[in-house]
């Protein structure tokens, strides 16, 4: 199944995003059995591939695209609006795309020399442990959270080297093949169900040296692969700026709440008398809508605000980092709450399951609360350093 | 650069750039002069001069009078730059930029009659279409009690909304320009808030309005006003409502960011009982909330003002549910810096009640920006809300775009 | 399993709320099998009847306590800490009771003669058609969200009295038997799962006169009834005030969210830091504890104001029902903020499905939800007649 | 019944209802007197006379000086009356009143000091212990200059708030009680808010204060100042903080019903356009919000004064949870007071922000209530967060009661 090396052209911005807006309608029908299945239909990882999505941040010498976070988010978004669970698989296997990127070019070709296609899982908690052996380490860890795993044939694993005297170094991140990896079925969730986000484990597998991105160094945006990949997109440090991600997501799915909600809404009568002519409900509308374009602003704003800095060859302080996962935090929150507000006015006939609106909704009461987003955590570190006397 | 570097008023080339600069520049001047403003509530002659040396004033006049025709984005910019440094201040900047826009789209006999000799003119309003006229002999008798007119000290022309009062009723609204010498300034301005715009009333009573000196509200509300004639430049021929209204979020974001920068000059060596307040994680979780509500708000007026300015310069035209969205999100953006300046003017407790203070000034000034009518929250959230429920509606998930 | 005829003694408040306490652990044992089972488990019901708490609003002449709404609403609030979903069925049963109390004596005989422990379900929404015919009506009717059904042999069904001439007269409710009664299990929902509220159908069912309650005249808190039945609770105006429960209801279920919450968070870390020592998240328990002390106490207050009123022999007016109304809304709105806001902050290992956090919020989305407590149909009401000049 | 019908000062038996009763009397000409107050910075001399007739501000008085000995809960109850009809004079009522308990819990011989020959004598204060007593015979010499002191134009007497420096380092805090002629007013009262409480700042300079005139702050926050042996009655046993703060809960919330009331007679005739703005279902609905917000926040903080009202009668004592849950919920109550406000006035449009009105006069009361340090929403909330997160807590759901 190895697909032909190189595409001949490099999509533009809109091109991807037409690409993603045709996609949606199919995730849209795959909704249902998705959720379901626990796990994102086989179809719409080909559709991805097909269209490219895959490979919006990888480098172009394995037929990459290099575009930059602010493309992958609107395409995020695109897709979140019509299927949580299946947009994330997409979102975060693009950005796993970028992180092996940053491997040693070694690494880089042992993952896609022979597959431009190869998508990779991760699960970044630094539960698992390294102990230095010979060329590399002998590695172990239980992780969790391993977003689209079923279809993936390398591994991320977020970890500490434990040296002999016990102490630890890291957190850094490990790769390994799918051989080494022992999936554990135990997604069963009220949200996101269908990312089937599974746990993993790996048992005293040998990782060599080069299939290792130092954790500290890639937090600040320098990995062994940029001896290779010069594009702005993998010189990111990991962490406030990749994140928003989540946001993207977040808004999209509360995007396809609300446009399930107007569209159950707009002909529903209450005893008779339409529900949608009642300025109560048009200023319920008016709300949720006002806050989702908010949150979009504000973390569009955000990563094109990053990637330009990027692209000018400047870089990003920790106070930056601090201010984009703030800011991401804060439009899952909103997010969330215009999700709330429009599930709760919808009635008890939005109970009913399984439908797209209660779906999409329980999707996004999964994405915010994703550990990323965290609002107290990410406003109390930004807080911090201003009233530090941080310039913000 | 000072704003005694910057080149004195004239036809000279300006960018954006350089006219950001300069109100950067001039920002410092304001913050000295707030507490004069506030105390003669009135903005200060002082003022008024550096805004006509800097050309801040003149962003949206036409070239032929001296302008620079910038767009809409650049002034949101700009005032907002100015109205984090004093609320009163910058409304007189942006609410006589905007008239100068609106005459732009009179009769170019109108344009020549205020800006004919003198360039630095500028012109107060009150839309509300109060007055009345009556025809006569090539124009109508004009009289109207109006209210709310920011700035009109400085002012030597004066937009007034009324209605012809014609055989068969009411024909209206229509904007009556009349000199200053038909004008009885009323010295009412005695409020709480936003004390320094010198928002009066003014009396014209049986004044002489010709012709050419009306403006058809309806025209004028589609963006198509005679004067589009002769001003040709993209900026004249945007319909009223929505995208004009984004300068109310301009200032009351700026505003909500003049008090954040004052709370946390406030709070930082502040302590309490001999605690560093700032050293609390709950205090620097409000500082997070008021500083992310604020981003978000300016995020999505500016995204409203600068997708509109590309579309106008691209000859585009507004559905209602743009411009319905348009207007929804600034008034959802003035609600978050509501929000966000009463928050941290809540945290700041009863030491910052006492006047003469930047920060009790500015939090009192935003609340009077955000009760401005033009930024009702129910009003403009149900205009929306009616919109979008209509059954023949696109989707809501048209995002807004930045380019 | 016709139980004694009478009860000795009529139990207080506290005993009865004492009994509802011992009760609770049972139903958080039980609350994952009646969620999967969609239906409430018949040792819930049992032990109702053995704790007499379908009773608190029966007539004593079948045993019933004849105890204020007040009393029935604190009970509500600890069973629905433990279980939504059975505590669901305790209310409504026991409203239910309260309202067969207002039909004709007769009625009342056929219902309670043989055996007090018999329970009703219901379903408002006047969708029933009842033709006249010689001695009462032909009614048909397809209803929905019959909470509790299974174990009810009486169902109060809403609907209109279809005239000769196509003229409707209603809304009223009309009391049919388990025979006529057809049940549609439908009740696939994403919250409150275990109240088994599935649909039912009447089809051309003779219903005698006297199983009739007027719906306009109930409203106003007259019916025949009262003939028999004097105690205050029986005179209470069907309504605004009666809803108080679903408040009480969804206060109690958004309470044992945040115990989960917080027997959740007390032992967490966060990456080795105990997530309990930060003032992000005490400020989040703060919060939402603060949010639900109000609505408890603004609920608590407007029920007991109103049985007050009643037990002293006045009415209410229409403006105390929307304020009761209002009120009842404002209630379960601030509770569905406060059990949103701790969910949320307890991060992706609360998605995991079953637990009782997650189960308890669902129920709490589910209540918040009821078509009896949207928040915008009360508070437009209340401000229109605000607005008018009525005083509040 | 009106004030003047109320029998005049004196030891007579006055229930709850009459009280109450009282304060709905009085409430019209607080509201006369509103402007007054706010114009002279000093609650009307009037109203302190109303108050000494109607006997409100001896409510918590000892019955041997002419008091009530009164509970908290009634306390509140005519409180928020007040504060309804005039925030700023109903502060020196609540704080006054207060002041007294105080003054019960001190030795008996200072209470005689201060009401031996008149028991109308009145009690300013200033807790925050910035005042320093150097021990000399038989007392100790005292200075400190002391902020916020409500009221303190009409009263003989000060608590002051303050550390003892003995040999060994500061001991304390301390209350230490002067009377007028020791004290300097400084008349700095110079807010936007709560004008009309005219809390200046006082200045005692080397004063001679006796043994019997210092109350130790620890024992007064447990309820167990030495007062109390001869003022038997509950209240004077009520450990300070979470039950006592509720007056500013009553005082909040009062305000807020002030802004709603106000509001509500301002928004019924109001036309936009000529459109009633009240027959707006989005103002309807704004009106629903402000008054279920405000009707939970009187619920809220009452709920928790009458059940401590109630277990002080009972001779129960308060568990640092309980303590903990009445200040989170004061606090929330104030928040959600301030919000309710908050959302009134920016609906209320520009005509509002003129001064002079109730609406606005109210409105910047409720602001400077809300912003007061003892119901600062992050410190309360973490207060009561860390109580309860502690893992050996009892569980939250213990929901308080009424009765």
């Amino acid at each position: 199944m190895a697909t032909a090396k190189k595409e001949a052209t490099i999509p533009t911005r809109e091109e991807v995003l037409e690409r993603a807006r045709a996609i949606a309608p199919r995730l849209r029908e795959r909704a249902e059995a998705c959720d379901a299945a626990r796990m994102v239909p086989v179809e719409t990882i080909e559709d991805y591939r097909e269209a490219g999505l895959f490979r919006l941040a990888m480098p172009r010498r394995y037929s990459g695209y290099e575009l930059g976070w602010d493309v992958l988010c609107e395409v995020s978004q695109i897709l979140a609006a019509a299927c949580g669970s299946q947009a994330w698989i997409q979102r975060i296997c693009a950005d796993h795309a970028e992180m092996v990127a940053g491997f040693p070019p070694q690494t880089q070709d042992e993952v896609w020399g022979e597959d431009h296609d190869v998508i990779i899982s991760a699960a970044f908690d630094p539960v698992g442990r390294a102990r230095p052996t010979e060329g590399g380490w002998i590695f172990s860890g239980r992780h969790g959270f391993s977003s689209g795993i079923d279809h993936c044939v390398w591994h991320i694993c977020g970890g500490y080297i434990e040296e002999d005297d016990g102490s630890l170094d890291g957190p850094h991140f490990f790769l390994v093949p799918r051989q080494d990896v022992t999936i554990i079925d135990d997604w069963h969730v009220m949200g996101l169900a269908g990312t089937g986000s599974k746990s993993f484990e790996v048992k005293e597998a040998f990782v060599p040296a080069h299939r290792f991105l130092d954790g500290p160094k890639a937090r600040l945006g320098i990995t062994a692969g940029q001896a290779v990949n010069k594009a702005a997109v993998f010189r990111t440090p990991r962490g406030g700026i990749t994140s928003t991600g989540f946001a993207a997501l977040a808004v999209g799915m509360a995007r396809g709440v609300i446009q399930d909600w107007i569209d159950y809404t707009r002909p529903r009568k209450s005893r008779g008398t339409p529900i949608a002519d009642k300025q109560s409900t048009q200023i319920i509308a008016a709300r949720s809508a006002a806050e989702l374009d908010a949150a979009e602003a504000l973390y569009l704003g955000t990563i094109r605000r990053a990637m330009a800095v990027l692209e000018e060859g400047g870089s990003l302080s920790a106070f930056d980092l601090a201010t984009s996962r703030r800011n991401v935090a804060f439009a899952c929150k909103t997010a969330l709450k215009a999700g709330t507000r429009v599930f709760n006015a919808a009635g008890g006939r939005a109970l009913f399951a399984p439908s797209s609106m209660e779906r999409q909704y329980r999707n996004l009461l999964g994405a915010a609360a994703h550990h990323g987003v965290v609002w107290d955590v990410a406003a109390t570190a930004w807080g911090k350093l201003v009233m530090e006397g941080e310039d913000w | 650069m000072t704003v005694d570097e910057v080149a004195s008023t004239g036809t000279e080339e300006v960018t954006r750039a350089d006219i950001v600069a300069r109100a950067h520049a001039l920002a410092p001047r304001l913050r000295e002069r707030a507490a004069a403003a506030e105390e003669a509530r009135l903005c200060p002659a002082a003022t008024i001069d550096d805004y006509r040396q800097t050309g801040l004033i003149r962003m949206i006049q036409p070239r032929r009078y001296g302008g620079q025709e910038m767009g809409w984005d650049v002034l949101c910019e700009v005032t907002e730059i100015l109205a984090a440094a004093c609320g009163s201040q910058a409304w007189i900047q942006r609410i006589c930029t905007g008239h100068a826009q609106i005459l732009a789209t009179f009769l170019p006999e109108a344009q020549e009659d205020v800006w004919g000799a003198d360039h630095d003119v500028l012109i107060s309003a009150a839309f509300d279409p109060v007055g009345r006229a009556r025809p006569t002999e090539g124009g109508y008798i004009f009289s109207g009690r109006h209210g709310f007119s920011s700035g009109i000290d400085y002012c030597d022309w004066h937009i007034c909304g009324g209605f012809k009062e014609l055989d068969d009723g009411l024909d209206g609204p229509f904007f009556f320009l009349v000199p200053r010498s038909d004008v009885e300034i009323i010295d009412d301005w005695r409020t709480f808030s936003l004390r320094g715009t010198g928002s009066k009333s003014f009396q014209v009573t049986d004044a002489f309005v010709p012709e050419h000196r009306t403006l058809d509200v309806r025209k004028a509300r589609d963006g198509r006003g005679p004067g589009t004639v002769v001003n040709t430049a993209p900026v004249y021929r945007t319909p009223r409502g929505g995208i004009t209204t984004t300068g109310f979020a301009a200032l009351t974001v700026g505003m909500a960011k003049g008090v954040l920068a004052d709370w946390l000059d406030y709070t930082r060596p502040r302590k309490s009982r001999g605690v560093p307040v700032g050293a609390k994680d709950a205090v620097q979780l409000l500082a997070a909330q008021a500083s992310a509500e604020i981003e978000a708000a300016h995020l999505l007026y500016y995204t409203v003002i600068c997708n509109a300015q590309r579309k106008l310069e691209a000859g585009e035209t507004f559905s209602e549910l743009e411009l319905g969205t348009s207007r929804r999100n600034v008034g959802y953006a003035c609600k978050l810096a509501l929000e966000a300046g009463t928050r941290l003017f809540n945290a700041a407790g009863g030491r910052a009640l006492f006047e003469g203070h930047s920060l009790e000034r500015q939090y009192r000034n935003l609340i009077g920006a955000a009760s401005h009518h033009g930024v009702n929250w129910e009003n403009l959230g149900v205009s929306y809300g009616k919109i979008i429920l209509a059954e023949d509606q696109e989707a809501v998930t048209t995002p807004p775009e930045f380019e």
